[in-house]
């Protein structure tokens, strides 16, 4: 178990460095980060890579934001399995909704009960 | 000195939390299967339970070698269904499972309930997202 | 006075960018919280009937849950600004950028202020997500049937 | 009287009567504090939006300054005023509660002194009397608009400047005894240096400075060593950088000032320094009108720089033009 913990913290933190080198050496804002790492992941996934990510590293490779590309792929590559053509459609947000029922859900929420703050330091 | 005994309790609950892989088949009158799981190189430890029906197997990979994880699963699976070709074998590495293999053995079930929890086990293994 | 001239200038002028620290903090940060996720993790198996292929999705919901406590009392800008991608690249980010937007609009009412602008700036993330997870799927789809690759 | 290329010459004396700044909590260790009218502690009272807020700096900034000159709001004759956000709503809603005849401009950051320059033009040309000009900014209302939602975490760069919350407003009349006088006022050119980076506006609005201060100079024949300072609106410490190396004159490293460098003293959590039109107003009309009245300086140049982007056009890849407008301010000898 520690070895787990330690191979998350190594290849989550591996993920985020790539992430800051988009945003530092490339000069890339925020948002063009972030879609970056969710089309690597997706394609990652096609060659079928992050399955195995997945396996070895576990939150390490589910936590950052390349694992949503990879379960909307993955998702959609389930369902074409099944289904052909038609699946790559309908699989798609199959994997991925937790992730964005949460952020939904927790930002109506939040909205809700936060108030805007005077800016401090 | 009194962080040193912080890092020491950090270190034995820790050590607590993992376990040293063990090896253990239940029912264990099967000696023809733990020799078989025994040779496997790739998997550190394991845990099969078997009823009429089915043989359920929770192997240990070594986390540098997960990245292979499901061409283990699949080969080791593969070496037990020639084995006993009329069971249904399912081989996974996955640590829920392997905690619910370890309820099951320490509690003993007889037969029929034993087939009962395989049953649960098996569909939650089955679930895929 | 020159634009070459000029550049040179701002150049020469330019803070230079730490990269390497940087890096350095990201590495920690978002090491940190995949960390936290790998635990909550643990805790999903034990205590639920999640296996470690499903628990993922919990861990998923957890996290942005702790997102949205850190982003509605101020901390997490103050993590990103240390952290940079550390703390953007993790589904807490992801998490923040929808939190922090509904947030922000709740002046222009629930319909066309949250709802309107939460995925504003995680839209693009989940729509390049979709549109290149459509290719992907589609290609390889294509490839297996024409038998090139199998799944 | 406008002599070629934009520099005015105000015969008329335009003075500065009285003036009223404004700030927010974030404002209260500012090297200039003291200089102040009034800190808010609060950016946004319960149940306010920040823009209501921004509102409600101005109008504290404009009663004040109207108290200090011993005016009535009603014998203002314009108000003329400018800030950062869409429409200029802020302003326009604290006319709308003035209830004076009002003239809003805009150019960004630099909408400080262009309010200054538009209100000493109609005292000179004799059809008004006292004139309550001015700018505003206020920093999540701009934020919100120019950048991301406040609470999300994006790292900023070490050449990013912190929009100020302030505001400030100044009377001018004509002739006053014992205030500094306009006497130049140098209406900037749209310049572009091609910088595309929204987080260093210091590099964009750099040569926006360097020509206003350039014409006015030749054009009103003098050199820098003429003036006590010649202070810039909110470049920042890097910004500041970039224009000194953009003059020859040796002069440059002493007199050359900027206010936005100054304003949050050496705090490395502002990174480059303040920016925003509050920026400049409330430096000027504060910490250099105060020096001007008590005697320290005799000729100042203000030049408030503006960055003339919008979220929009930043988006759709177009370069930052930016404005610098300036005025000359002297005091002269009491008798």
């Amino acid at each position: 178990m520690i070895s787990s913990l330690v191979v998350a913290f190594v290849v989550g933190g591996l993920i985020c460095v790539v992430g800051q080198f988009l945003m530092d050496g490339l000069k890339l804002t925020p948002a063009h980060t972030m879609s970056t790492l969710v089309v690597s992941g997706s394609i990652l996934d096609g060659f079928g890579l992050y399955e195995p990510l997945i396996a070895f590293a576990g939150a390490g490779a589910t936590v950052p934001i390349t694992s949503f590309g990879n379960s909307l792929t993955h998702g959609a590559l389930e369902e074409a399995e099944k289904h052909g053509l038609i699946g790559v459609l309908t699989g798609m947000f199959e994997v991925t909704s937790s992730g964005i029922s949460a952020a939904i859900l927790f930002g109506i929420i939040a909205a809700f009960i936060f108030q805007k703050r005077n800016t401090t330091y | 000195m009194k962080n040193k005994w912080i890092v020491i309790l950090l270190f034995l609950t820790l050590g607590a939390c993992s376990d040293a892989p063990e090896r253990v088949v239940y029912p264990s009158d099967d000696l023809e299967l733990e020799k078989i799981l025994d040779k496997q190189d790739s998997i550190i430890g394991y845990k099969s339970l078997m009823d009429n029906n089915t043989l359920l197997v929770s192997i240990e990979i070594p986390t540098m070698k997960r990245f292979s994880k499901v061409k283990i699963e699949e080969n080791i699976k593969k070496e037990l269904e020639n084995e006993y070709p009329n069971k249904k074998v399912i081989v996974i590495d996955d640590l829920k499972i392997k905690w619910e293999i370890e309820k099951i053995i320490e509690k003993e079930h007889e037969s029929k309930e034993l087939t009962k929890s395989i049953e649960k086990i098996l569909a939650l293994s089955k679930e895929e997202t | 006075m020159d634009q070459k001239q000029f550049e040179d200038i701002v150049e020469k002028q330019n803070p230079k960018t730490p990269m390497f620290t940087n890096m350095l903090k990201a590495f920690l940060v978002g090491g940190i919280i995949c960390t936290i996720g790998q635990l909550i993790i643990f805790f999903y198996i034990r205590f639920f009937s999640f296996t470690e292929r499903t628990a993922a999705n919990p861990t998923a919901a957890t996290l942005v849950f702790i997102a949205m406590l850190l982003t509605g009392f101020g901390y997490y800008k103050k993590i990103s600004q240390f952290a940079g991608a550390g703390s953007a690249v993790p589904i807490t980010g992801f998490g923040n950028s929808v939190v922090s937007a509904a947030i922000e609009h709740k002046t222009e009412g629930y319909v066309l202020g949250v709802g309107g602008n939460m995925f504003k700036l995680a839209g693009s993330v989940i729509v390049f997500g979709v549109l290149s997870a459509f290719f992907v799927a589609l290609i390889k789809t294509i490839l297996v049937k024409i038998g090139v690759v199998s799944w | 009287m406008v002599k070629a290329n934009g520099t005015i010459q105000f015969t008329e004396k335009p003075s500065i009567s009285s003036t009223g700044v404004t700030v927010g909590p974030m404002e209260k260790d500012s090297p200039f504090a003291s200089a102040f009218d009034e800190i808010l502690l609060v950016e946004k009272e319960k149940n306010e939006s920040y823009e209501e807020a921004n509102t409600r700096f101005i109008e504290k900034a404009c009663a004040i300054t109207v108290k200090k000159g011993h005016e009535k709001m009603e014998n203002i004759d314009v108000f003329i005023g400018g800030d950062l956000i869409n429409q200029l709503s802020p302003t326009n809603f604290a006319a709308r509660k003035l209830n004076i005849p009002y003239l809003g401009v805009f150019s960004a950051c630099a909408s400080s002194v262009e309010s200054l320059i538009i209100g000493s033009l109609l005292l000179e040309s004799g059809k008004a009397s006292s004139i309550l000009a001015g700018a505003s900014s206020h920093h999540p209302a701009v934020e919100r608009q120019f950048r991301y939602p406040l609470e999300y975490g994006a790292q900023k760069p070490k050449t990013a400047q912190w929009t100020v919350t302030a505001a400030g407003f100044a009377l001018l009349q004509k002739q006053v005894k014992n205030a500094p006088i306009i006497t130049h006022g140098t209406i900037g050119r749209v310049v572009d240096g091609k910088q595309t980076n929204p987080f260093h506006m210091g590099a964009a609005m750099a040569p926006a400075a360097r020509d206003t201060i350039e014409r006015h100079l030749t054009n009103t024949n003098s050199k820098m060593s003429d003036f006590d300072v010649i202070m810039t609106g909110d470049l920042g410490k890097i910004g500041l950088n970039i224009l000194k190396d953009m003059f020859t004159d040796e002069d440059c490293h002493v007199i050359l000032q900027d206010a936005g460098a100054q304003f949050y003293g050496e705090d490395t959590f502002f990174n480059a320094g303040a920016s925003g039109a509050g920026c400049s107003a409330a430096v000027f009309l504060s910490h250099i009108y105060n020096q001007l009245q008590n005697g320290t300086f005799k000729r100042v140049l203000l030049v408030a720089t503006g960055a003339l982007l919008s979220p929009l056009t930043f988006q759709q890849g177009e370069t930052i033009p930016c404005i610098a407008h300036a005025i000359e301010c002297r005091m002269e000898k009491r008798n």
